[in-house]
């Protein structure tokens, strides 16, 4: 088989070197009820290149993907186009198959990588630090929950209604454990985001205020007075950045007073990928820095004096500290971060500026043209590229009806808050530099007719 | 030649993509425009590709050779399952697109959730899990849920000394109490401690099998029993699954729960670190308990049930775990390989797995100790200690040699209950010949250090860097770059 | 722009330097009349890369590609599945941007495939030299009848019938120059090689006869009495070979004489893209190689002793002997070589004997099988993975006519040979190991459609 | 590490790929099965990969550092280029399929034409040559078609001394004489002697534009006034067509035939020597001659033009120079790049380039001799001599110590009318940053050559291997792998 080099040959040899008659001889500790004999029963056997390329080939091609369609989905994960040069160079294998880099002298590569993007982070999200990546934005914001009670010793969280529905599920299953509180509600239809109803609700008890910039319906607010609210009265300000492009055009979290900043960084580098794998970003001010969770890279010297970068900070780490640990994260994200950092490389200041330009001006012309729909209003006062329309109808049964004409229309509030009738009618709508003129006439086009 | 950051070679002004015109609007940003400078540095495509690439070639990989990190399994990957995991109809789908517009997401999913049940003999599989340490907290979540459903609060997990630091992480995260079990000469669980602390206050004891010294556990289905008869549950590492996939399920040895780290056992990429893939499958106990979403097929159609569709029919779900359905990007890669490899391929995996390591004990164990050598064969990896080393050498100056010699270094001081342990695992996809140029030069280097060759306490010479300051990095942490400060640098 | 690294700080410090003012005033040289002062009229401008990417896109929709019918096209060019680790190595940036080896120092990655390469194209054709790639098969062919001519002395070629008609043209376009006498006629729909007529006309004057094999109908013969009568005359024979996976079922056509033997290479790891770049094989006995075109890569040592390549025997070449060069080739088709050389590499002998095999099984199958639709005759008694089916009517429209229907049925021996109408009934058929039960099936229900 | 060969590390019984078992049918080889054992050496999938892998590493390439050789135009290859050329409507389609099922390749190639034809201020072109060289042949054969079609066989072919090798040896090729044109002092051609030689057995007059010295031809329009008074044709070698493009119309200057090397001006892959791609384009006068087969526009469909299809409208035309259609590969990536830069990126290429040129010249001519630096500037390459170095000091020493400073070394002597000749282009792709560390090297490697420091004779110390002996390889030719004798060895 073409991934099994010993031959027949091969084997024997090594059994004889190893006093063994057969394979099955090495098995012997397992005990022998569990050991089965032969293949297991109801498996086909190996198969062809060809014939496996096929077979996923097929089941590729029952899927619409988004360059196939008009495409407006959001709501945490964004279609932006990336640069041909990214995926060649994260296919390298000394990349590709490498091995987290526990060997410095051997994994420069991967390691000056990693402070690279650990600045490109910081410098991004506006915070002193930032990790070299968690699993995805849901479990970072999670971190971040706990990251604040470990340092505020305190146990309850204000989660934004503004946050991604996701999120506060995943907070809400790992507060089980924990027994953190955390306080929710959904979202209302209201052009203001809840910013000061959260500030009201701050008190002695609490750990942290959780909120997302820009909100799940696009809307965006200074953080200002709910960092200085939440300093005051002892806790922290977690800010949630599901969008990074954004930051390309509105101040980042970290510049408002917030103290941890987390987000999602699927957009820069990494792609739609039904939903991962993705990239937790992590950064937060520098006094913090030892209860961050995650792995971190740091500079040092050589035994020759030469600068090199190395895995740090360890003994936050569960390798080390095992249950004392800050986390019990191993595996992350490496190759979405050198993703991210090698499309964060080509954009530059520059090029950010313009891709975050030029998504915000075509979702103003979107977002214009759309609410000439009859049956359709814009909720947003400001938005950066995504915004919510409310229609006339349950906007779940019209991303249905728009998918079967092969228009992908944006995201229900119905799905994300299928507890939260009163808001059904909501649309969430993402527009990219992907979207073109021709598609924001054909989604409006289908919204009329599908609302007359 | 160095490799400078992209901060010392970039500037804001350069950019290695171009864009459309933004079309002329009013803002909606309010009084919210980012007006500081970010800096962030920019390079154009030719310079992108010259740094990325330059840099690429100061890294180790399995692309360039043997990688024998124990309980890693650095094994080949195939670019079949690169190709395919590219394919648009997989790459460029949204997570939230309605149903209807990937049924063919939804169906590798499921086939692959079918093969990881059928290869482990359990009852269900839970998808999501973004790695092997999340797959180890589902299943501490799907166990907490069975026991609060049945009203049995219990606050202990049992943990065995050999265990992956992953595991009392994930427990004590979980808010559970640690307690560890010792283990026997032979390097296995103490089955008779074990049972000795096993009470109506632990929820389970998470084990790991075939065991971080490359041992199966011979008493793994006594222990099974003896856990459930305690009212308690068997979560089992499954990190070591490459050893017995195909040839031993899981399921057969009365394990609850365990994670299967798809880029171990099949072959997705580590990537420098990531991302891994670790689902979780479950017994039929904690199979009501599995987390939010998964996939089901209802007739000939793939349904995805999430919050907006769980009903009644999944209510005692712990809930979701991350915000979307796991590494989508890893499952297609993985039931690729599987589908390349079929059952009888996956079978041999094991087998070769094994045969190798044991080629490797028997091969090295007149110049280096085999603490549970003689006590048998080994699973799929090789255990050494330092034992009868020149005082003053150590497991270190042996694995930093080993570079030197063109190799990645072994798993060092790793398990712990072995005395600068160094754990080696080649993985099946080696050939006999790299099998033995490794051996080769694993035995010179085992002589050098019983022999007090000071310039091995020297290794590397022959690498991108000599050895690093960590203790340097750990005390003056330097995580980002800043502009150097021009006064100091007058000075 | 994303490609051009110098910003306008730079451009006018560099002017400073070279002490000019404009750029326009380093272009003084050009007459005044031909410069022209700003962009060319009537062209677009730059366009960012997702817009190019969509443009190519929409092109490349147009096109039907050989995977998405049930394809059955050969004549020169064949549809292989290739494994996906060669497309993955031959991007490898320090293979796809390097020059040509001139300096070997830093070229060693390159110069040792090229010998390994030049070793497995030896064994493959059955000779003991060959060079490093010619830019295809149809030029490598006209390359062998040159060097005949030089070799012998003597100007007339007999080509054999069943010579692909394309290399025909090409031999007769550049035999136009050199005065060479090509005799060559359209083949019959007869079961039977040309062979017997080809020995018959080998004169005192004929430099070298030349014969494929397979040849354009699909039909195989021993090449040994060819050989020998050549010999006897003082004649060479050069064999050419446009499928070489046939080379892992067949004697290769250096085992029965042939004194040059060449090839189009596309077959393995090349891949169809209509036409081109391909790659031609280049194979000869040891005492013609200094009359051999092309690069050619040998061993040879370094100042401190190691095994090393060169590039060697360069006095043939035209960058040394300019006007007496044996060829003006100068770049080849080094990065197809490369891909060929990973293909081989991937499936060894026995790979390769499979691959083969699995090729003749299916074909014979095919050709069974469509030999049962009423109207179609199976002409070949021998044949590798190619054949020819007489059709009741002129295969262009039938071929014509399936393509609409989404099948891809054969290259007719109309489109081939224009001007031989007697033969327009034939169709070629080529079956490799990427077409399925299905396919054959529905080409055989697709024919009976259109010959009812 | 030293890389074995394929021989001698893989075997016979391996492969790295497998295939569904067979059909079991009656052969049809008669008795011309292969019987004897090829000796193809197969590797598993891994092992290829490393194989390969590891070898790439052992070369220099324009994704490692600035490659200055002159000429040759290496430029950086952008990515997008790599993916549109493997879109299956591009990569998956076979050359004889109906033009119906191919309509998206025939627009490609024809709006690559178009470009083409409206950058060189040209009537038409020709796609299928193969390479420049190929390229050469098409347009002397053009020549050789237009002039026989009025009668007038020519047998003289006139060729500049600086002319690329390759001129000559194709004029040969296709049977002309070939003779020399001497150069003037400021290193270009001499026009009165070409006036001198012109007379109605010549042919037509190769030239190169801008020309190897790196100089624009300023009496290029002059040159071609006379040529065609004589009745002969000007074809004009486009391999250095990077420098003007956009800013220069070949068409302006006379010229009635010139190949363009898609691989220098339009970046398409080296590949370590190829595949290239040489279109031709041609004047009116040329146009009826071109070669089949071509693509044609009618009404809002593509048509192929071939033997099939050509019937009376280009019945003048030389005939098939290839089997298929040209380069496609290399279309779909020219075309990629074209669209990418546009008129106004496509000029600011040669601005760049000649700028980039000049900044060396200027930078280096106070340590390096610059034969024609004084006469003004130059465009896309700057030439140096060894003029100046010490005794024994050659330009092949500084050569192979830019090897050890990082960069490829330029083209050395060429062109031939200057001695020791250094010919360096640049390219526009090269930041600043990049040409000034190139600067300081080739600075410091002159001052060690002027001050006869011998260690630079040794150069390079630091590449995978030391200067290798070229002449041992041409005096023994081995040309492939034998198995070692075993007689010999055991000597």
């Amino acid at each position: 088989m073409r991934y099994l080099p010993l031959t027949d040959t091969d084997r024997q040899e090594m059994l004889s070197v190893i006093g063994a008659e057969t394979i099955d001889d090495l098995f012997i500790d397992v005990p022998a009820e569990a050991r089965l004999s032969g293949t297991i029963a109801g498996l086909p056997d190996h198969a062809s290149e060809l014939a496996v390329e096929r077979h996923m080939g097929a089941l590729a091609r029952k899927n619409l993907s988004a360059g196939e369609a008009p495409f407006f989905l959001g709501a945490g994960a964004y279609k932006h186009h990336v640069p041909a040069s990214v995926d060649h160079l994260i296919q390298r294998g000394e990349f590709l198959t490498a091995y987290t880099p526990y060997q410095p002298e051997i994994a420069q590569g991967t390691l000056q990588v990693l402070f690279e993007f650990q600045t490109q982070v910081a410098r991004l999200l506006g915070v002193d630090v930032a990790n070299a990546s968690m699993y995805d934005g849901s479990t970072a914001c999670w971190e971040a929950i706990g990251m604040a009670r470990r340092i505020t010793k305190r146990g309850k969280a204000l989660l934004s209604s503004g946050l991604h529905p996701h999120y506060v599920s995943v907070a809400n299953t790992m507060a089980k454990f924990t027994g953190d509180a955390l306080v929710h509600q959904a979202p209302t239809l209201d052009a203001a985001t809840d910013i000061d109803a959260l500030i009201a609700s701050i008190d002695k008890d609490t750990s942290c205020v959780v909120v997302q910039y820009p909100d799940i319906l696009g809307r965006i607010a200074d953080l200002t007075p709910l960092a200085e609210a939440a300093h005051a009265a002892g806790a922290l300000l977690v800010a949630v950045v599901t969008e990074p492009v954004a930051l390309g055009a509105i101040k980042a979290p970290g510049h408002m007073g917030a103290d941890i900043v987390v987000g999602e960084g699927q957009s820069i580098g990494v792609g739609l990928q039904f939903g991962g794998p993705y990239l937790g970003l992590f950064g937060c001010k520098q006094k913090y820095v030892r209860q961050m969770p995650g792995r971190l890279c740091g500079e040092t010297v050589d035994a020759a004096g030469k600068r090199g970068f190395v895995l740090t900070l360890s003994t936050r780490e569960q390798h080390i500290r095992r249950e004392k640990a800050t986390s019990n994260i191993c595996t992350n994200s490496g190759l979405c971060a050198l993703a991210f950092s090698i499309h964060m490389t080509l954009l530059g200041e520059k090029g950010l500026r313009e891709l975050a330009t030029l998504n915000h001006g075509l979702a103003v012309q979107a977002a214009d043209r759309l609410a000439k729909v009859p049956g359709v209003t814009l909720l947003n006062d400001g938005f950066f590229n995504e915004f919510t329309l409310v229609l006339t109808k349950d906007a779940r049964e019209v991303v249905r009806n728009l998918a079967d004409k092969g228009v992908l229309a944006g995201v229900s509030l119905g799905r994300l808050f299928p507890d939260a009738p009163a808001i059904g009618n909501g649309l969430v709508v993402a527009v990219t530099e992907t979207v073109t003129p021709e598609d924001i006439e054909t989604l409006a086009a289908a919204l009329e007719e599908e609302l007359a | 030649l160095e490799e400078k950051l992209i901060f010392e070679i970039g500037s804001t002004d350069t950019t290695g993509v171009d864009f459309a015109e933004a079309p002329k609007v009013a803002s909606r940003l309010g009084s919210l425009a980012r007006t500081d400078s970010i800096g962030m540095p920019g390079l154009s495509e030719q310079e992108t590709v010259r740094h990325y690439t330059r840099l690429s070639r100061q890294n180790y990989a399995i692309d360039l050779g043997l990688f024998p990190l124990g309980s890693c399994t650095m094994k080949h990957n195939p670019r079949l399952n690169e190709k395919v995991a590219r394919m648009p109809g997989f790459a460029d789908i949204h997570p939230l697109q309605p149903q209807s517009t990937v049924q063919g997401a939804l169906a590798v999913i499921h086939e692959l959730a079918a093969w990881l049940v059928t290869l482990t003999g359990m009852h269900s599989v839970a998808m999501s899990p973004k790695a092997g340490a999340h797959g180890e907290l589902c299943g501490l979540l799907a166990i907490r849920a069975a026991l609060e459903a049945r009203g049995d609060a219990r606050s202990v997990i049992l943990v065995p000394e050999s265990a992956h630091g992953t595991n009392p992480a994930t427990a004590a995260f979980c808010g559970y109490k640690v307690e560890d079990i010792p283990a026997t000469p032979d390097g296995r669980v103490d089955l008779e401690a074990l049972k000795a602390r096993l009470g109506p206050d632990v929820a389970a004891v998470m084990i790991t099998n075939p065991n971080t010294c490359g041992l199966f556990e011979r008493d793994m289905k006594t222990i099974s029993d003896a856990v459930h008869a305690a009212g308690a549950f068997v979560y089992c590492d499954g990190a070591n699954f490459n050893a017995i996939v195909g040839r031993v399920r899981p399921g057969d040895l009365g394990v609850d729960a365990m994670h299967i780290n798809l880029h171990k056992t099949f072959s997705t990429p580590h990537g420098g670190g990531g991302p891994g893939s670790g689902p979780v499958v479950l017994s039929q106990a904690l199979t009501p308990f599995a987390p939010l979403p998964f996939v089901e097929k209802q007739g000939d159609k793939f349904v995805l049930v999430e919050e907006e569709t769980v009903e009644d029919h999944h209510a005692q779900t712990f809930g979701r775990m991350v915000a979307f359905h796991g590494q989508m990007g890893m499952f297609t890669r993985a039931l690729t390989y599987i589908l390349s490899h079929g059952a009888d391929g996956l079978r041999q995996v094991a087998s070769d797995a094994v045969l190798n390591a044991n080629y490797i004990l028997r091969s090295l164990d007149d110049v280096l100790d085999a603490p549970f050598g003689a006590a048998g064969p080994c699973m799929h990896e090789a255990l050494f200690s330092d034992k009868g080393l020149a005082e003053g050498f150590t497991t270190l100056d042996i694995a930093k040699g080993l570079i030197d010699e063109g190799f990645h270094p072994m798993t060092m001081y790793f398990p712990l209950v072995v005395h600068g342990a160094m754990l080696v695992e080649p993985t099946e996809t080696e050939s006999k010949a790299a099998l033995d140029q490794f051996i080769m030069a694993l035995r010179s280097l085992a002589e050098r250090a019983k022999a007090g060759d000071e310039a091995l306490k020297g290794a590397p010479y022959h690498a991108p860097r000599r050895r690093l300051d960590e203790t340097l990095a750990a005390r003056k942490p330097v995580l980002t770059w800043s502009e150097p400060d021009l006064a100091v640098a007058a000075e």
